[in-house]
This record gives structure tokens, C-alpha cells and sequence, in this order.
């Protein structure tokens, strides 16, 4: 199998998808001749031709509406925002209209469209390239969110985001493009062709929506996560001596709550981790869910470690970003409470 | 350093109309040149060389019922293709006044009505061919009349009733139906028409022949879509037709508010390279004379084309709004471009064709017609009674398949 | 003390602000001559000319826009979307800019704005005259939110509004501007006039911000909600032999967490209500908080009752709607956990 | 019916640069008036009457070094003010260098130049007066330069460091100087556009005589609030200058993808009625010439102007970008409309109140002084060194007063 960072990864999805199926078109700024500004799109445009792969003006409510119209048509738009702290001004076009096309036709006209974007921090982006809004998506009915954690869940899940018959909101971790990041921002990059998942099969696969999947098994409690935060998680349990099941959750609407409660039920305690801002970020919703779900099995209270309810700042990057030693912290807790 | 303190201090410019209730109607500020005056440029033609055309008003008919000048010559209908326009418009009009009345008696939650501007939808739908797509707002009902959905399909919507062809999920007047051409309504403001040319675009990467139509009132051009929608028409030189339907108000705003210090709204379809046409609303010939030219463009792969519509409100904005309280009542009257119902009805009298008396009749026999489907129709259910969409319905289309949480709320729901 | 709808009391607290201090400003669309759609701001032009009160183009990102410029400025911007299913266009500007201007500059420059919308169903809206999007506000950190329930709250938590230094996004649950609704859509329409919260003092007071109120004291359970809720849960509470507590929020954001955990803890069971979608909405943010600050108190699963995960339905609006039958069924489930 | 079936099928047009890399740069496309020959209207000219200047290049000085034509002849700039400008524009170019080296150094996370952009903002800022407001973009610290805003004050938030007045929130180059008429810039397109619009109708509605200037890239004309801003600048008459800087490209697209169909981008405010300019942005003199005409007319409360800048933007994107991969590394000396920075010079050694001499003299001062200010800052500290803003910091000014849930984070946080 092929070793790949997560943007060859995503890349590769994209070509075996244009290659099979001619509906699949793809664009957004910078995305066309230049292969976009993390290269997720390099090489397209040469090999498909640019009415496949091209620039689009500056303009995301105008990428997303035309994709709309496009998908409604029959085609198959994977556009990609260039931040996804850039995607606000779609987001009209995202909530009243390509998550509510199929309900309000009565399923005459649907949006099988993919809206990719780079999310999450720790690249010293600061404020407009660092944000995690996925909790403004899975509040929204009509939409599917991915966020993938590693290369060969990426491929897969794009894949499936792509034959998808709805709008789905793709979530890139772009600390996570080129190598695995569990938050020890003082240590030496790794790269994914050091890691297992960093292997990618060739070809056409998929990693189904809706199916998280346990990285780590564990007895005394389970984490929550996804995306950058998996390998934090995972630093965190090594760290900390707490033998935390971690789970990655992969697709947060719909939600995978049978591993879920599964794993708390076993555990009796959860951290809910996220990089978002804490209130009414996501794991609120999984917090909600997870005490109704498994109440009689929860020995404490359901823990969330989540961005602090800041702006993302720039040069506290490393304060604000919820590392392993805050997660580390934060499950020896978690198991202290008698 | 410029010395502000030397001039007068600032003061900010609120347009307002030219009257208020109890003010005298007055529309000789809008300049209307003679029916034919107005040239028609070969549709290739650059845009720069046609300026002109975005800051006159395209006219075909004229006081006496004739059909005169370039726009005139170029139409290729036959009088038997008129009539059938004429009951277009006239069954439009008469289902709103059901309809309006359906609403007052609380069968409906509410309705909006397009009373003085029928010509535009129904005249536009002409020009279209099977396979392409309006992308309209909530005043383009002419539309799907023109292109033949059946009047009960309207009604069943309308009284939200158990063959509402939406099952019950949409507004009133939010119609859908992909087989006529008819993209499913928004009631979100100009959303639509950069999707209009996302559809248009999408034709011209598969290679394909058909056109789409945008829509969208004066008021709404204010919206942020609507630039949206004019840059990657512009760049990619999408086949899609932009319309603008300017009936002078929006809600209780005039236009004034959106146009600014623009002559007209079709100028700003200049800033983009885009030939922009002005044309009288209220006047069939015209509307079927420009609707022809403009998709000729799109099909030819020649891009987008924006018409402005100059027509007028001459109703409530909706069943919810009573114009009384921010225009005189008798403004409509005044307006200058007359009814388009009356106006065909001349001209199809002066070729010969039609009469008094027949128009008298064609009346009675839609009337009836729309009476009858409307019995059948409230005999099914409306707003409050009879048979309604099954509630399961409403946990349906979420998703093209039901994903477990909703599943459980359905569930939870009894169902 | 005057008798006065939801209406009246909103465009009193304007008068009053607007007559107290030149700097308070109110435009949007339809609001100028005509007064706005549901009359909130009538006879405000006439009062105060027409640049203090203005129509504007249909923008909403214009409208805000124009706002956060007028507040740096050093204006006090009061502006109304026509309808919150109307507010996403506007997204962007509150999310990216309203929101973090005193941050971004270090306080040089501030965005003291209020912005009104009428929120929620009950009014055969349908998907567009419905929406409930507090939760999109209440995940954006620098803004403050808030939900009146009746007119002395709607006068005193607008007037707080409008004086508060930072921007406020001001919910006015439609389906009580004219009388209070408690879900018995198919009972005679009652009137503020009849209910003693439809009392409202003259002149300037306040309601502060961040300080939730309790409507019904009760021993068995919690309810937790806010708006339109209000009198749902009360009606619920009534019918269902429930002794509930009714908690009234007024503000999410700031939220009131001193009372609510008091009731909690003393109840010791909880349901959250809202009109709003389920799935990441505010409910769930209030699960997580008082899973995790009263778990030891708790003596059943939160139960959230809510709108369900579908757009706004037309006909179907009382079947969608969390009506008395449906908060009161879950009160009886939530006391009778043993 | 029309049948689309006896037209060939439709294709999607996507615009594409002359040149792409490997290509020989060729600019003969781009129409060069000769400096001095366009017209200066009135300030209250109709802007229907002056559509032309939205199709030229406004320039001054000519290949001699002569200020030339009635837009030379408005100016009332002495040799010495000039001077002045010329001592802003190579700062700014020295203060770039610095910066980008810094960058490279890994001193500060990210860096963005003007390189061949500088007579722009450099020249933009002498028509402002104390109180006016600018709304700008990342490329526009002439403005701050201009107005005096110390340079050590612009590297410690470059640097991140403890005195950085932005307290570590902020990225490096988004600066904010309320004093200096310089508005917090946000990383998002094209927002503040409609904000300098509502701070120009602010000014206006409480009678004050200030100004404000908006600022875009051509690339992000094409987002909405950009529509946003000059419908309301156009309908309130707003006291704003809206300015587009063309520097050709957007990251790496090139201006043709924003611009589309239309000619230049000044068409744009065209078609609302607004005034609008294209002018020479290499050129000092005619910025200063236009920005003095658009300032007067904002003062005289005659509403909005639009002026776009034709320039180039010679280095990259930012650090995070490399241009050769998407344009020929030579088109930047291919591009025709010189450097500012020389432009300016030889006209001042032309009036012979300048030389070599004194130029190189003049640089070396620059550099000496930045250097200094930079060892300063850098002393405080840079991105991964020295002294930070306290994370404590990072806790404060979400709101005025802090709200319990955020106090109870901090604590958390251990502060
Ligand atoms: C985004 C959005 N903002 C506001 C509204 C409320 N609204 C509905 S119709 C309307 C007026 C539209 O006027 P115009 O575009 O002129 O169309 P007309 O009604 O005259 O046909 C407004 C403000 C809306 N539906 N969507
Ligand atoms: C809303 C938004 N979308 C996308 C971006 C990413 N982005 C940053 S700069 C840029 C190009 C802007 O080009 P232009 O307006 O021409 O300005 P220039 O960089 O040439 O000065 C893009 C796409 C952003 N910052 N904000
Ligand atoms: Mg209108
Ligand atoms: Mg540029």
C-alpha cells in the first residue's frame, strides 16, 4: 500500500472519483491551475481539464450556491472553502438552502454535494485560520458532518462523502495534512509515512458516514474525539497512566451512539475533547446524549476539555490549544471522583 | 492636510418616494418612449454598444393596439399563440382572486398575488424549452401556468391538503416541480439566483443544451447573492437569463431604497460586461420580444443576459400586508404602463381575432373552470380541514435515508 | 403601570432609548415609515426623522455590516432582521466581525449593537418564518443572547441591551408579540392584557442581563427554558401534576448558572425545553452544564424536549411544535424514573 | 417552442491568464494613456457624464519625470511634502525586506509586502485628516506609515511579543491604530468594506465632517459585502471613498477570474451611480491627485467614489505563498507602469530637489532607523523568544466584563 500524507490522501479521492464518474467537478479559490492553497487539488485541472477543476472568484456563499444549482442539475460539486473560517459567508447557502433542497421539493431536487475545508488550529493562524465550527453544522438539519482523523480514513471517507446522496460538510484537520499531531508542539514533526493509518490502499474504497471506530481500547474511561484531538487523546492516555478507550468518531452527524455507548456503558466515564470553543460547541450534544444515554452507568460527571471560549489568538496558540497535558490532566480527574 | 472644518458638516441621504397616502400619485418623472422607438441589436452585439437599452424601456405595443418597431418584427407568434398567452394571464389573475379570497376565509395561511404583473411570467415561460429551469421567486406563478402544471397541483399547495404535491412541508406559494421546469422556491431572498447560473453552468460543463432563468424582484437586488450571481455569470459566461422584476416596491419600501443612485436596476448588470435590456412589464409583446433575444444569447452560448422588468405592484405584497398604509391607494391607477391583461386584449382585438365578447366569455369559463378545481380541491382538505398530509411525512426528505436520530424522533413522535 | 402587548413594550424601549440618547440609531428593513412587518418600530421615523430611523436596502450582511461600522464609530445601532430565518446572510459579519472587534484591536474599537429578530413558530410560517437560531449565537463567544418571555421582560432586558457595551443578539419569539401562548393552539387567543408580565412600567428600567428567573416554584423537577417555552412549561407543569420549577433564562449567553443549579440540585431531575431543533441546540449545552455541576444531585437522565430534527414544517406545525402534551408526557416519564 | 437542439452544445468558458509559467510575459493588452491626457471633471460632476474614467488610467507623471495635465495641475503638494512621500514609500519598502527576512528567520509566523504597491497607501493617506477612518486590507501599512504610527510599534505585533499592542491576538500584520485613523483589519475579505460604509453614514447622521476609506483587493470584489457596501453607499449618499487596489492577482488567480466580463473593475461602481476612477496606483502624484477629487467629494457630502488602483503586486502573496508556480517569475519586470518608488524619485530629481546621492543617503537612514527599531523589538522579544503578552491576556476583551462561565476558564487555565 502507498504511503501518503492526508493531502495526497484527499487528493487521490478526488482523482478516483473524477476519474469514475464525469459528474464529479470540483472548485473553489485557488483551487484550479495552483491545486489550491494546501495542494489538496494539484494536478487535477491537467489531467481532467478546467471545466472539471477551476478557480472561482472570491466569493463562498457564490461557490456553494452555484454548486447548488449544480448538484441540483445532476452533477457532483466537491468545493472546497479555503479556511473554514471562511465559510460564514456560505452559510446561508449551506443551512436554507442545500440542507433543506430535498425536504422542502418533496425530493424533486437534491444536493449531492461535498463542502470541503481545512479546520482547527496549531499552525499559528490565528483568528480567521485556526476556527472549528462544526457544532454550527451538526445543529442543522439536512446535513452530514466528517471530520477524519488520519490519511487512509480521509481517502475513504471522502469517497463516501462523494456518493453521498446529501450535502455533507467535510472537516480537514490541517495540522493533520502532513503528518499525525498529538499536541506536543516542542517535539519534532512526525510525518504520516510513520504511521499506520498514513498507509493509504490504491483505488476506489470506502470508510462508511456514521461509523466511528475505537483507536484505543481502554477500561477506565472513554474520550470522545476527533480529528487533531484523536492523537492528542491518545498522548493523553499514554501520559497520563489512565487507561482510556479512545474513540475517533469520524462522522459527528449522524453520530455513531452504539460504539458510544458502548464504551461508556463499559467505562462509566467520559471526556468529551474537542478544539472548538467550549459553549455549545459539540460536545455539549455529546455530553447531552451520553448522560441520557448511559446514566445509570456514569460514575462522574461527563468531562468536556475544549477550546476556551476565546477568539483563537495568535500567539497563545499553546494556551489555548486543549494539549495533552490539559486532557492528561483532565482524565486523572475524571478517574479520581469516587 | 485638508482642512474638514471649512466646509458645511455632513448629513446623510435617506431616499424617499415621490409621494405618501394622501399625496397626489405622480409617475411623469418615469420617462416612457413611444412602443417601437427602441432598436434591437443583433444578439452577438458588444455589450458596451448597447448601453442605451439598460436606461430606456423596450416597447412593442402601442396606444392603438399595434404590435410596432424591431422587437415587434423579430416575434415569431402566431395570433392563435397570443390567445393562448392571454389565457395565461387572465387564468393567473383569476386563480389570485380565488385564491386571495381562499385566504380570507382561513384556508389557507397565506397567499401572495401578482396582480398588474402577469405578462412577465407568463410571457417569459414562451421562450423556454422542455429541460431548462426557472429559478423563480413567490410572484412568478405564470410560470408553471404557461408551461401547463395542472391548477389543482397549485391548489392542493395552497390549501395544504392531503395531495398537497409538497406534503405539507412548504408555504403556500412555494411551488416546486422539476417536470415544468420550476425549481423549488426558497423563501430566503436572491439565495436562488446564483444557483440559477451554478445550474446554467452546469449544462455548459456536461455539454448540454439547456438554459436556466433567474428571478428575483427590485428590492432584492439589494441581496448579497445577487452579486454573487452577476460575477460567475460574468466570468463564466453562464446561459442563464437574469431577471429582474421590478414592480417599483418592496414590501414598504420603493425601489428608490435598492437602486440608489443607479438610473435603473438593469445598469447594474453593465458593471459586469453583461448586456442588461430594459423592458415594459406590462406588455406581452415586449416581454415575449426580450425573453426571445436573451435566451437566443444563452443558447448560443453567447452568456448571460439580465432584463429588467419595469412593471408595478399593484397588490398587497402579501395576504399579511395592506399598502394603504405607505402608499396612496391610488397610485395603481396611475401607473403609467397600464394592465397587460387589457393591453393583449386590445391587440388581439385590433388583428381580429378576439372581441369583447369572447374575452367576456373566456372569463366566465375559467372562472368556472378554476371554481370547479378548487371544489375538488377543498373537498380533499384545507388549511384547518379535511384530509392533511400524514405527519410521518414530515420526518421524511430530511435525508435520502432516515439516519438513526431521526429515526428514534419519529419514534418518539408515535409514528 | 400601562397594559401593553410585546410590541408596544419592544418599541418603548426604543422610544425611551432613542429620546434618552442621540447616539441610539434603528433601521433595517421596513422599519422606517411603515414601522416594520409586526410594527415594532412605528412611529419612531415620525418621532426621531429619518436618519435615527431608516429603511433599508434588503442586506442583511449590509445591514450588520453597516452597523459594526456605526458602532466603532460611536453609535448605538439597534437594528432589526425581518425574521431570524433571515439572519444568515448577516452570519459572517456577527461570527467574524461584531463579535470579535473589541478583541481583535485590544479594545480600540467596540461594537456596542443590538440585533432584533422575531424568532420561533407557531404562526404557520413554515420553514422560513420559523427558525429558532439561538444556538448559532450562543457558540460564538463575544456576543451575548437573549430571549424575552413577555413585555416587562421585553422593555427591561432590551433597554439593558441597548446600554451594554458589547453586541447582543435580541430574540423576540413572535408567537408572543401579541399575547402570551402557552401551545393550545386550538383555544381562544388570550392577550397580554390579561396577564400580569403584560404590565410595563413607564420610562426607563432595566431587567438585567445574565439573570434567569424563576415562573413557578416547584419541588419534583426542573424545567429549564426560555421564550415561547415559558408558558408551554407552565402549561405543562399545570396539566401534568408535575411540581415543577419553571425556569425562565431570559439571557443564554450570559447564562444564570447559579439558579439553575439551585433548582437542580434541589429538584433533582431536569428536562430542557426549547422550540429550537434538538441536535446541537442550546438544550444541549444545558445538559452538559448541569450534568456536570449537579450529577450528584441527579436522580434520573436530563431529559431534552425540543423541535425535531427536520426543517419547520407548514402543516404540520402543531405535530412539530413541543407542545403542553408533549413537555407534560416527559415531565411524568422524568419524575417517575426511579 | 424553440428547439435547442439545432444549436451546438453549450461549453463553460473559464478565463485564463495571457501567460502562465514558461510563457513570455506580455502586457500589450493593457491600454497605457499617456500621463496627463485624461481629463479632470469637476468633483460634482454627473457620473453618467464621466463614465470614461472608469475605462482610462488617471497618470501624472510622465517617462521624463513630469507632473503633466489638469490632474497635475490640481495638486497643491510642495516639493518638500513630496519628499516626505517618497521617505513613506521606501520605509514601507525597507520595513517589508526587514519583515520578510524576519519571517524567514522564523521571528514572526507569517509575513505579507507591498512591494510595488507603495504610492498607493502612501499616497491615499495625505488627503485623510485627523478623525477619518480608514477600513483597510493587509497590504495598506503605508496608511499607518503615512500617519505616523511608530514602526516599532507595527514589529512588536509582527514579532508577537510582549508590547505588542494587539496583545499576541492578533496576527502579525492585521494592525489597528484607532489614533491613526487605521481600522482593526480583519483576516476576512471584504467585510470591512460595508463597516466603512456604516462608519461614513455614522459621521453623516450625527453631522460631523469626517470621512472614511474603504479598502479591497480585485480578488475580493467578487465577495458579497462588496455589493453590501456600494448598494448602501450609493442609496445614503455615504461619505466613503471605496478603493480597489488591482495588483492583477488574488493569491493565484489572476484579476480576470473577479472581473469577468467587465472591463475594469471601476465599472463596477457604475452601475451604481457612483463616480468611479481608474487610476495609475504606481504613480504618487495621481494618487494623491484622485484621492485629493475623492475626499472633496465625500467632505462636500456628495456621497461615495470609487477609484480603482491599477498596479502589480510584484512579490508574493505572503511568506506561505510562491508565485513562480502559477506566473512567470519575469512578468513583474514586464509589467508597465514602472516602480513607484523610482517614478517618484526621478520627478523630485527632475524638480532638482533630489539625487542619487541624496536618494542612496536617504536609504541607508531608513535602514539604519529600522534596524534599530528592530533590534529594539526584537529585544523585547519575537514569536518563539524573549518576552509574550501574558496568556492571561487571552481571557480579556471578549466582552467588557468578563462573564462568570469565562472568569471560571480562566481560573481553570491557572490564571
Ligand atoms: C433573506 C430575506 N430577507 C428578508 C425577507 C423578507 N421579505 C420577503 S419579500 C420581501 C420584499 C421583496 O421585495 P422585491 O424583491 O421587490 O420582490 P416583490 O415582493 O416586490 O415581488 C422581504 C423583505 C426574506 N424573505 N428573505
Ligand atoms: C472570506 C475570505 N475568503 C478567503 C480568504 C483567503 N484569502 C486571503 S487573501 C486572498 C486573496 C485576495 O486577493 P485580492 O483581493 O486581490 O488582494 P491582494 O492579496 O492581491 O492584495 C484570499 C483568497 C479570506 N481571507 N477571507
Ligand atoms: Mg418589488
Ligand atoms: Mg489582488
Amino acid at each position: 500500500m502507498a504511503r501518503m500524507t492526508m493531502i495526497e490522501a484527499i487528493r487521490d479521492a478526488l482523482d478516483v472519483a473524477m476519474g469514475a464518474d464525469p459528474r464529479v467537478v470540483v472548485f473553489g479559490e485557488d483551487v484550479g491551475y495552483f491545486g489550491g492553497v494546501f495542494r489538496c487539488t494539484a494536478g487535477l485541472q491537467a489531467k481532467y481539464g478546467k471545466t472539471r477543476c477551476f478557480d472561482t472568484p472570491i466569493n463562498e456563499s457564490g461557490i456553494v450556491g452555484a454548486g447548488i444549482g449544480m448538484a441540483a442539475y445532476g452533477l457532483k460539486p466537491v468545493v472546497e472553502i479555503q479556511f473554514a473560517d471562511y465559510v460564514y459567508p456560505a452559510y446561508d447557502q449551506i443551512v436554507s438552502e442545500a440542507a433543506r433542497l430535498r425536504y422542502r421539493s418533496a425530493g424533486q431536487f437534491t444536493c449531492p454535494m461535498v463542502v470541503r475545508m481545512p479546520t482547527g488550529g496549531g499552525i499559528f493562524g490565528g483568528q480567521t485560520h485556526s476556527q472549528s465550527p462544526e457544532a454550527l453544522f451538526t445543529h442543522v438539519t439536512g446535513l452530514k458532518t466528517v471530520v477524519p482523523s488520519n490519511p487512509r480514513d480521509a481517502k475513504g471517507l471522502l469517497l463516501s462523502a462523494i456518493a453521498d446522496p446529501d450535502p455533507v460538510i467535510f472537516l480537514e484537520p490541517k495540522r493533520l495534512y502532513n503528518g499525525p499531531f498529538d499536541g506536543h508542539h516542542d517535539r519534532p514533526v512526525t510525518a504520516w509515512k510513520t504511521h499506520e493509518l498514513g498507509e493509504v490502499p490504491e483505488g476506489h474504497y470506502t470508510v462508511p458516514l456514521g461509523k466511528a471506530v475505537v483507536r484505543r481500547q481502554g477500561q477506565a474511561a472513554t474520550i470522545l474525539t476527533y480529528g487533531t484531538m484523536v492523537h492528542v487523546a491518545l498522548a493523553a492516555a499514554a501520559e497520563s497512566g489512565v487507561d482510556a478507550e479512545v474513540i475517533d468518531l469520524r462522522t459527528l452527524l449522524p453520530l455513531d451512539m452504539e460504539t458510544v455507548a458502548a464504551s461508556v456503558s463499559k467505562t462509566g466515564r467520559c471526556l468529551v475533547l474537542h478544539e472548538a470553543t467550549l459553549t455549545s460547541g459539540y460536545g455539549a450534544e455529546l455530553a447531552a446524549l451520553v448522560q441520557a444515554e448511559c446514566f445509570w452507568h456514569l460514575e462522574a460527571p461527563i468531562r468536556r476539555v475544549a477550546g476556551w471560549d476565546t477568539p483563537y489568538p495568535h500567539t497563545h496558540e499553546w494556551s489555548y490549544f486543549p494539549g495533552p497535558a490539559r486532557v492528561a490532566e483532565a482524565l486523572r480527574q475524571l478517574v479520581e471522583v469516587a | 492636510m485638508p482642512d474638514p472644518d471649512a466646509l458645511p458638516p455632513l448629513s446623510l441621504t435617506v431616499p424617499e418616494p415621490e409621494v405618501r397616502p394622501g399625496g397626489q400619485p405622480d409617475f411623469s418623472h418615469v420617462a416612457i418612449p413611444r412602443a417601437g422607438t427602441v432598436r434591437r441589436p443583433p444578439v452577438d452585439a458588444d455589450p458596451e454598444e448597447i448601453r442605451d437599452l439598460a436606461f430606456t424601456i423596450i416597447r412593442v405595443m402601442n396606444r392603438e393596439g399595434e404590435a410596432v418597431g424591431p422587437w415587434a418584427e423579430a416575434l415569431d407568434f402566431t395570433p392563435d399563440d397570443l390567445l393562448e398567452g392571454l389565457r395565461h394571464m387572465m387564468t393567473l389573475r383569476i386563480y389570485d382572486a380565488r385564491m386571495l379570497n381562499a385566504q380570507r376565509q382561513q384556508k389557507t395561511s397565506f397567499y401572495m398575488q401578482h396582480l398588474g404583473e402577469e405578462a412577465i411570467s407568463c410571457g417569459f415561460q414562451r421562450a423556454l424549452a422542455p429541460g431548462d429551469m426557472n429559478f423563480p421567486t413567490y410572484r412568478q406563478a405564470g410560470l408553471l401556468i404557461a408551461a401547463g402544471y395542472p391548477l389543482s397541483a397549485m391548489m392542493n399547495q395552497v390549501f395544504s391538503n392531503a395531495e398537497d404535491p409538497m406534503r405539507g412541508r412548504q408555504l403556500p406559494v412555494c411551488y416546486s416541480s422539476r417536470e415544468h421546469g420550476f425549481f423549488t422556491i426558497s423563501g430566503n431572498l436572491a439565495t436562488q439566483y446564483i444557483q440559477a447560473v451554478g445550474w446554467a453552468m452546469a449544462s455548459a460543463i456536461s455539454g448540454d443544451r439547456k438554459i436556466s432563468a433567474a428571478w428575483i424582484g427590485d428590492g432584492s437586488t439589494a441581496e448579497s447573492d445577487f452579486h454573487a450571481a452577476l460575477v460567475f455569470a460574468s466570468t463564466y459566461k453562464a446561459p442563464v437569463v437574469l431577471n429582474v422584476v421590478n414592480n417599483q416596491w418592496a414590501i414598504s419600501t420603493f425601489q428608490g431604497i435598492a437602486r440608489g443612485g443607479s438610473g435603473t436596476f438593469a445598469a447594474r448588470g453593465l458593471g459586469f460586461g453583461i448586456p442588461s435590456l430594459r423592458v415594459d412589464g406590462n406588455d406581452y409583446l415586449a416581454v415575449l420580444a426580450v425573453a426571445k433575444w436573451a435566451t437566443e444569447r444563452a443558447r448560443r452560448n453567447l452568456g448571460p443576459t439580465m432584463i429588467e422588468y419595469v412593471t408595478y405592484r399593484a397588490g398587497g405584497h402579501s395576504t399579511s400586508d395592506d399598502p394603504s398604509a405607505y402608499r396612496p391607494a391610488e397610485e395603481s391607477n396611475a401607473w403609467p404602463l397600464g394592465d397587460p391583461i387589457l393591453r393583449l386584449k386590445n391587440h388581439l382585438i385590433r388583428l381580429g381575432v378576439w372581441s369583447d365578447d369572447r374575452h367576456a366569455q373566456a372569463e366566465a369559463e375559467i372562472l368556472a373552470e378554476i371554481t370547479a378545481a378548487q371544489k375538488r380541491a377543498e373537498a380533499i382538505g384545507t388549511l384547518h380541514h379535511g384530509q392533511h398530509p400524514s405527519p410521518v411525512d414530515m420526518f421524511e426528505d430530511v435525508y435520502a435515508e432516515m439516519p438513526p436520530h431521526l429515526l428514534k424522533q419519529r419514534h418518539e413522535a408515535g409514528f
